[in-house]
């Protein structure tokens, strides 16, 4: 693989580039709360030590909510206009947790139905990931198949070597297009630059087997288990909202006026307490213990039965910002020592 | 507490007390009278009655003088020229083409937003225990009349200032000087200004009624606040001395000249030897002389 | 599918000159949903209504939009030609374009559009209307009667006399009203106690009728048919049931000096008293505020002498509730006292007639007072100064009516013709006299009223003068009246022994306070609102609220009786119906979402929410759910309004409809 | 004085409750998390101190609790919503047993530099004797301080242009992702049926767009006004970070200064919403 | 703004006994009025739900107008006072959020009140003409539309 070197002046020099072609720009808010677009090149900050930001960067393929399309009627007919998804986009500094979970999302979106938008989005994209040096309680990506320096999901790579420099690895054809475009900002590197400083990460403390859990989830499904989680869980979603592969979305046709109206795609999440509402009026998901349980299943169970993949990144974000400190990793975590 | 002071004509002429007893009176009672600078007619003698749109005009040009030196209110002591003022202020407010075409006529943007104040409601603002602790003389067992004419109360939709037909607060600033006012009749029966020039015997005739009115409920004197009226009641007295020799004279005061002699300010700085019909006879008894108060 | 009609009306000229009618129908015909639109001179008409029940049959419409007039004037009539139809009336709905629209805009492009604008918005709305069908609510088959007047009085009389119960409150120790103080009534000159007593006693008799006096109305609830009235008894300090009425107590009181409210302070009465002989009931009141013993402890002189022990110093106000179906209220009027200054900035006193200063300055009813037999002075005109006959009175009309710059704007109405009854009584016991009226015009609309002035100034010769008066003076024991003959053009002065004033008719100081009780409207001056001026004028705005005389505007006794009588009808009608049908605009809760914090119980004005217990199969407490009385819903909505998670809404006026309304804008 | 555990046991022990919700430690050190207990068994896992963030009461209207005598480990502002869910009838007072929490403050946030920071509902708190308890129990004192960021924004905010005020509204709802946290965690937002699900028709539009969020927002502020007790929850959980305490405290302050009106301090006061004063202010009516 | 061609889209939300009222007698006694606000007739200014002025708003209205009886005339007895409070609290809450509160008018208007009724009309027209298009608003109103 190819490695390269490049400093933090010629990164911001290459943001000025990007952001002067029209192209968006994202990476994590001063604040780290969500990803923003990128005004100011100098503004640019690469922060391996950071931990993940409170929302993750799936709105770049799946945003919060999306047009599918437009229309307008009058009397006789209706006249429907496509959405267009929009421009190229780069995402910089992309966790290891957060860069992976577009080809887990990208699974479920081409799976029978091609998801135009989500793939044209991603087409659209260029992730820049970095190797991570954060980790606390609720990290777990080593138990997913993850790690702090994973690739997966990066079209570049960057390994910070210093305040000021960092190694970029050129993972897919499309990031090595890209270095090749920029190529005067890239200096030829090679990996015993970037080997030190990735041994030195050493990963969160969490572990779990995942196939432990598997094991007991497909045997398990009545069960008391999720009892004291549906007795605290407050069924908000955030925890769908801040996942970087929670993509299930509702579909509503808006009439935002007397004549016009849209079709939007917005984000959805289990743990609503409608989700799963019949027209009937039954629901049979009836509690947040149900409702715990799907999700659980749905990132452990089913969708490895379905694409062979784990739903979930390890990035911990769902526990970190649940309203009351439900902990996948330590849920998960005891599931797999039951077995 | 500094207000516009408007003193029109008469104040200069034949109302000079009536100018010199308010100037001393206020600056007694710590009111600084701010003299509006290159004031003009009012109108009030005969633009009112020969071209209405001149009428609003004059009073509008001093207004906007006001304005522009930063006046918010101007006190006008002459009802006449009160009157004017009103009249003129209310009339652009109601009719924004007259009030284009004054702002043609005086060149000048005309200004509704002022204050205007006559003499009893410049009176009715000071804070009554102040004329009080400022008092040096109870002008006891001094029976008066107060007469209010015409121009301060009507027309009373316009004025807005007291009962048109049963006016009382001049009263009640009368009290303030220990004065006793008599409830009497005529107190805004018209004194036949109007025909001052044209038919002498109206006037005559309509000026004895209030003071024969006056003496009858017993009055010793006349309090006024609009130096119409004061000619008319004051100067008139000795043609209507001519006509019945029973008439006795009745001294007619300005409302500030008496407020000054309470406030123990002497009589020729308050102009009372300014009158035509002789002051003495009933002020005698109010000595000049400050007694210390207890 | 919703098929809509849109019916555009003409109304003659009224909408059609500045609504391109022709054109807001095509516009219409666009509207989704719409299939059918018209436009038509008079769709009020029966050729009209017939187009719209013809194109619901032809068109199969199942909802209409009328673009006419005010909902308030026809929409009755549209539902009803639906109903005709076959289509449920409460599919119909108006859109104003005459009121809101024809009427208040020129310009005919502007109005045409505001036109169309309203008409989509009404047809977005009645996509959300859905069948109703009336509420039925019995009724209380008893009438409340507030006021013992001559209104009242007979108001309370007809009913009873129908064969229902009447509640009749009063709230001075006797009814009769104003009525009992007159001495004789215009035109006919007959002595108005003779007229009025056999009716008192005829009411305080009847079977049917309950008589609260010196009670008053302290709160009312509930709604037409069903109406639930808290009275308060005042205490009277003198036990009904054991007084005899003997009037002993009354000639011992050692009080003697309290003016009498029913001689208009002319004359004297006790600390007890009865007002006046031929008071009903004839049961004596302690006035608390000069009686001796409730200001020191002392006295009792009337408990020593009443042999029936009915006097109560310890007596407290009552409250007494009683449920009634309808309400008529006369309360009457009062004269406008212009000694005092009015708390109504507008009226500024005259004080320049002396009223107040001269005891010889008197208003109207003092002086029928002083011409009644049964007055002060026995009937003979004497002035009150000096108990001299006076030879020159001068009567003073329109003092406080009609008069913008001081008084009242409108008229008092009856003042010229007793100022003619008093100038003619006065001329025929004092031969001698001369009497001077001052007028603005003479008003003396009325079967055999002008003939009754003309008597007065032909035959009596009563000096009318036109003009009015500047000021009243004392000179040398006379009344100097100073005023203008307009006539003639010259200032007049008449030296008068008396002066009357015919002062203006005022509502009763506590008129607005019971209009709020009662939740009728009433106009600037405390007169209650009558629903529609011309066609429903003895009817407030609130069902099964009814006015009579004097308390709706200044009314004279004929006026009042008939008035009185015609508010009767309009409660026995009310009384004939076994149920009352109510417009189904009520609020309706949906339990599934209701989640019971009660805000809406909190804001109903009618108590209208009650709890309901939601339950399981097992018969386990789910949860409990507010629930609507459709009784007692008026349909106001506020509920709708404040429910947080729209779990209660207004059938009617429900969110959708106007969600979609504001949509549509 | 008693700690928590043994309180609680006593609660079980001597049966005043079916079950008590109280706190207990998260994964992290310096974390709590919200805990139903069944039985005296389950106790010795409870904590309090000054990260016990949550405001419990939001758990009393659930429907699983309903019928139940519930104990609760309250501080004084989560007492405050229970004195207005018994206003609101949501719940009984005889059907809660508070064990009311002496409290000096507790951290801004669990993390970070504001769990060193005293939280800013507590810099103003009347209530830090519960005001309403069966039985209290005191709450050691880290002796947090801090400076009262958000009331310093609000005066600011006013004194900005109603342009400006937009600006920053605008800038902060567009962030909102409509996950409802603020709603579930709110004690007060206890509707069955909230009206942003409600759909015929739709108040609340349901996308996350400005508009939609702006409606969102406004709603659910004005739905507290007059009713939030000023526990933060709402602000604290927001996953966005949009400052929702400046919109629930203006309000506050509203009710405060235009009807001299505190909600959570007597059950049996009068609700703001629900009540009128004839002398109510209208001088914008004209 | 200096547009001037701008004509506001006003909508008044008004209680039927009072304000509607009002308004048909000024129809009736044909005084006039600008043409550009659009009635919304309640039954009582109690049922107006403040969500009724934010969906005007976002309906693409430049003001609005809420008008009922006057305190002590409610046809219902109260429902202006439990309106009047709502409004006071609503009206700070869209202050606060930068929703020009000046844009949203308050008024009674009795039944007999058909000359008031015309003047309110006029001054709001005319005040929110010269405010000019509510672009803060309408800026929401455009995200994700078919032109937008």
């Amino acid at each position: 693989m190819e490695e390269y070197i490049i400093s933090l002046e010629d990164l911001k020099k290459l943001a000025d580039n990007l952001i002067k072609e029209g192209t968006d720009l994202f990476l994590p808010s001063p604040d780290n709360s969500r990803f923003v677009r990128l005004k100011k090149a100098d503004e640019l900050k690469l922060a391996p030590e950071a931990r993940p930001s409170d929302i993750s960067a799936k709105q770049a393929a799946f945003p919060k909510c999306d047009p599918v399309l437009f229309y307008k009627r009058d009397k006789s007919t209706v006249e429907l206009k496509d959405a267009e998804p929009s421009a190229n986009q780069v995402l910089f500094g992309l966790k290891p947790c957060d860069a992976a979970a577009f080809g887990i999302m990208n699974k479920v979106f081409n799976w029978d139905y091609k998801d135009n938008f989500f793939n044209k989005r991603l087409e659209n994209t260029l992730v820049i990931g970095l190797a991570c040096t954060y980790s606390d309680d609720y990290c777990f990506c080593t138990s997913v198949g993850l790690s702090p320096v994973s690739e997966t999901g990066s079209d570049i790579f960057l390994v910070r070597l210093s305040d000021a420099q960092f190694a970029a690895r050129a993972v897919t054809d499309k990031g090595i297009q890209f270095v090749k475009k920029y190529s005067q900002l890239f200096a030829k590197g090679d990996s015993s630059k970037s080997k030190p400083a990735l041994e030195s990460i050493k990963g969160p403390a969490r572990k779990f087997d995942s196939k432990k859990v598997k094991d007991w989830l497909d045997k398990n499904f009545e069960t008391d288990f999720f009892n004291p989680v549906g007795d605290t869980c407050l069924g908000c979603g955030q925890c769908a909202f801040v996942c970087p592969t929670c993509h299930c979305f509702d579909i509503v046709d808006e009439d935002y006026s007397y004549s016009e109206g849209r079709r939007m795609k917005n984000w959805d999440a289990c743990q609503f307490s409608l989700f799963t509402l019949h027209a009937s009026g039954h629901n049979p998901r009836d509690n947040q213990a149900k409702r715990y349980r799907q999700r659980v299943n749905h990132k452990f169970k089913y969708y490895i039965d379905r694409f062979k993949e784990i739903l979930c990144t390890g990035c911990g974000r769902c526990s970190r910002g649940c309203p009351v400190t439900i902990d996948i990793g330590s849920i998960v975590t005891k599931i797999g020592n039951l077995t | 507490m500094d207000i516009g002071y408007y003193p029109g004509c008469s104040l200069t002429g034949t109302a000079k007390e009536y100018d010199q007893s308010i100037r001393r009176v206020f600056s007694e009672l710590g009111i600084n009278l701010v003299e509006l600078d290159d004031w003009s007619c009012c109108g009030a003698t005969s633009a009112h009655a020969t071209n209405h749109l001149l009428s609003v005009a004059l009073p509008a040009r001093n207004l906007s003088l006001a304005k522009k030196q930063g006046l918010k209110e101007i006190f006008i002591p002459c009802a006449a020229c009160y009157n004017r003022f009103v009249v003129a202020k209310y009339e652009m407010e109601k009719n924004p083409g007259l009030k284009k075409r004054v702002e043609e006529m005086i060149e000048e943007k005309a200004d509704t937003d002022i204050g205007i104040v006559n003499m009893v409601e410049m009176f009715q603002r000071i804070d009554k225990e102040l004329i009080l602790a400022k008092r040096q003389k109870e002008l006891k067992g001094f029976k008066v009349a107060a007469y209010y004419g015409c121009l301060l109360v009507r027309p009373n939709s316009i004025t807005q200032f007291d009962d048109a037909e049963m006016p009382t607060s001049m009263e009640e600033i009368i009290k303030l000087t220990g004065a006793e006012p008599v409830d009497w009749n005529f107190k805004v029966e018209c004194c036949g200004a109007s025909h001052s020039i044209t038919n002498m015997n109206v006037v005559l005739t309509l000026s004895k009624r209030i003071i024969d009115d006056a003496a009858e409920n017993g009055a010793e004197a006349i309090i006024v606040a609009c130096p119409m009226c004061h000619s008319n009641l004051d100067m008139r007295q000795r043609n209507i001395s001519k006509q019945d020799s029973q008439h006795k004279n009745m001294p007619i005061l300005y409302l500030s000249e008496l407020i000054g002699l309470s406030l123990g300010l002497d009589k020729e700085s308050l102009g009372l030897g300014l009158h035509f019909t002789d002051t003495e006879p009933v002020l005698s008894r109010f000595s000049t002389a400050i007694v210390a108060k207890e | 599918m919703m098929r809509i009609g849109v019916f555009v009306c003409h109304c003659g000229e009224n909408i059609g000159k500045t609504v391109d009618c022709p054109t807001v129908a095509k516009e219409a015909i666009k509207l989704p949903n719409v299939v059918y639109s018209i436009d038509y001179k008079y769709m009020c008409s029966d050729p009209g209504q017939n187009m719209i029940k013809q194109a619901i049959a032809e068109h199969k419409l199942n909802a209409v939009v009328v673009a006419s007039c005010s909902p308030h004037m026809h929409e009755k009539t549209f539902r009803k030609a639906c109903a005709q139809a076959g289509l449920n009336p409460y599919m119909c709905e108006i859109a104003n374009v005459r009121e809101h629209c024809s009427w208040v805009h020129d310009n005919v492009e502007e109005a045409t559009k505001k036109a169309v604008d309203l008409i989509r918005m009404t047809v977005e709305r009645i996509k959300f209307n859905f069948p109703l069908s009336e509420i039925k609510v019995p009724i209380t088959k008893k009438a409340l009667v507030i006021g013992g007047g001559i209104s009242g009085i007979q108001a309370a009389l007809d009913i009873a006399g129908a064969g229902f119960k009447v509640i009749l409150v009063e709230k001075e120790p006797s009814i009769g009203g104003h009525m009992s103080q007159l001495s004789e009534t215009f035109p006919t000159l007959d002595c108005s106690q003779c007229i009025l007593t056999p009716r008192m006693v005829e009411a305080y008799q009847h079977p049917n009728i309950k008589l609260y006096t010196y009670s008053e109305v302290d709160n009312v609830d509930g709604f037409i048919g069903n109406f639930k009235v808290t009275i308060r008894k005042k205490a009277r300090s003198v036990k009904e049931n054991l007084c005899t009425g003997c009037g002993l107590c009354v000639q011992k009181c050692p009080i003697k000096k309290a003016p009498s409210e029913f001689d208009e302070g002319l004359a004297n009465r006790p600390a007890i008293y009865v007002p006046f002989p031929q008071a009903v009931p004839n049961i004596p009141v302690i006035d608390r505020t000069v009686c001796t013993f409730f200001k020191t402890g002392k006295c009792q002189m009337c408990k020593k002498v009443c042999g029936r022990d009915a006097i109560d110093f310890e007596q407290k106000d009552e409250l007494i509730t009683e449920d009634v179906g309808a309400i008529i209220v006369a309360t009457g009027y009062k004269l406008y006292k212009i000694d005092k200054k009015s708390k109504d900035a507008a009226v500024k006193g005259y004080g320049e007639y002396g009223y107040g200063k001269y005891k010889d300055v008197i208003d109207g009813l003092q002086f029928e007072r002083i011409a009644s037999a049964s007055g002060p002075t026995a009937g003979e005109i004497l002035r009150p100064s000096d108990k001299k006959q006076p030879k020159k009175v001068v009567f003073i009309q329109c003092v406080g009516s009609r008069d913008p710059s001081k008084g009242f704007e409108y008229c008092s109405k009856i003042c010229c013709m007793y100022t003619a009854k008093h100038a003619m009584l006065y001329k025929h016991k004092v031969h001698d006299g001369e009497a001077y009226v001052f007028y603005m015009d003479i008003r003396a609309g009325g079967k055999g009223y002008d003939e009754f002035v003309r008597r007065a100034i032909e035959e009596d010769h009563v000096k009318y003068i036109r003009g009015r008066v500047s000021r009243v003076y004392e000179k040398k024991g006379k009344y100097i009246v100073k005023g203008e003959d307009t006539i003639s053009g010259v200032p007049v002065e008449i030296e008068a022994d008396m002066v009357v004033l015919a002062t203006a008719i005022v509502a009763q100081p506590e008129a607005a306070k019971l209009a709020q009780t009662l939740g009728i409207p009433y106009d600037k001056y405390g007169f209650y609102a009558e629903v529609h001026p011309k066609l429903r004028p003895v009817e407030s705005s609130s069902g099964g609220i009814f006015l009579a005389g004097a308390c709706q505007s200044p009314r004279d006794i004929p006026e009042s009786v008939a008035m009185a009588s015609a508010a009767a009808s309009k409660a026995l009608v009310l009384f004939g119906n076994e149920m009352l049908e109510r417009e189904p605009i009520v609020a309706k809760v949906n339990e599934n979402t209701c989640v019971g914090c009660f805000y809406c119980k909190k804001v109903c004005a009618y108590n209208a929410i009650e709890l309901k217990e939601i339950k399981d199969k097992k018969g386990n407490l789910v949860k409990v759910v507010a629930s609507v009385n459709t009784g007692l819903c008026q349909g106001c909505g506020t509920c709708n309004a404040t429910c947080p998670s729209k779990s209660i809404e207004l059938i009617g006026f429900n969110d959708e409809q106007i969600f979609y309304q504001i949509k549509a804008l | 004085m008693a700690d928590i555990i043994s309180i609680a046991r006593g609660v079980f022990e001597n049966k005043k409750a079916d079950i008590l919700i109280g706190y207990t430690k998260a994964t992290s050190e310096g974390r709590t998390r919200p805990v139903i207990v069944r039985s005296a068994d389950e106790v010795q896992n409870l904590v309090l101190n000054s990260s016990c963030l949550n405001n419990l009461a939001t758990y009393l209207t659930r429907k699983e609790n309903k019928g139940k005598k519930v104990a609760i480990v309250a501080k004084g502002c989560d007492i405050k919503s229970i004195v207005q869910l018994i206003a609101e009838s949501q719940i009984k007072r005889e059907n809660v047993y508070i064990i009311g929490v002496k409290c000096n403050g507790v951290k801004r946030s669990f993390e970070g530099e504001d769990s060193k920071k005293i939280a800013e509902k507590c810099l103003n708190c009347n209530v830090r004797t519960p005001h309403l308890a069966d039985e209290t129990v005191d709450m050691s004192d880290e002796g947090l301080t801090g400076k009262d960021e958000k009331a310093e924004l609000i005066e600011k905010l006013d004194s900005m242009s109603a342009e400006e005020r937009f600006a920053f509204w605008e800038e902060q709802f567009e962030k909102c992702i409509k996950c409802y946290a603020c709603r579930q965690a709110c004690p007060l937002c206890y509707c069955e049926r909230c009206i942003a699900d409600k759909s015929m028709p739709r108040w609340v539009e349901s996308s996350p767009t400005k508009r939609g969020n702006f409606a969102w927002n406004i709603v659910r502020a004005f739905h507290l006004s007059g009713r939030c007790i000023g526990c933060n929850e709402c602000e604290r959980v927001c996953p966005a970070g949009i400052p929702l305490s400046l919109l629930n405290r203006k309000m506050v302050m509203v009710a405060k200064s235009e009807f001299g009106y505190e909600s959570g301090m007597s059950a049996d006061a009068p609700t703001l919403i629900g009540t009128y004063d004839l002398k109510d202010k209208e001088e914008f009516i004209k | 703004m200096s547009d001037s061609s701008f004509e506001p889209k006003i909508v008044a939300f008004v209680c039927n006994w009072c304000t509607y009222t009002g308004a048909d007698l000024a129809g009736t006694s044909r005084m006039k009025y600008q043409s550009n606000v659009r009635m919304i007739r309640l039954p009582c200014t109690g049922r107006i739900d403040p969500m009724f002025i934010i969906k005007a708003f976002e309906s693409g209205a430049d003001g609005v107008l809420v008008s009922g009886c006057h305190p002590g005339d409610c046809h219902y007895t109260a429902g202006n006072y439990h309106a009047r409070r709502r409004w006071i609290l609503f009206r700070q809450l869209l202050k606060f959020v930068g929703i020009d509160e000046s844009r949203v008018f308050f008024s009674w208007v009795s039944a007999s009140e058909g000359k008031k009724w015309v003047d309110v009309i006029n001054e709001v027209t005319d005040t929110v003409r010269s405010k000019g298009p509510f672009t803060n608003y309408q800026k929401l109103n455009k995200e994700f539309t078919i032109n937008g």
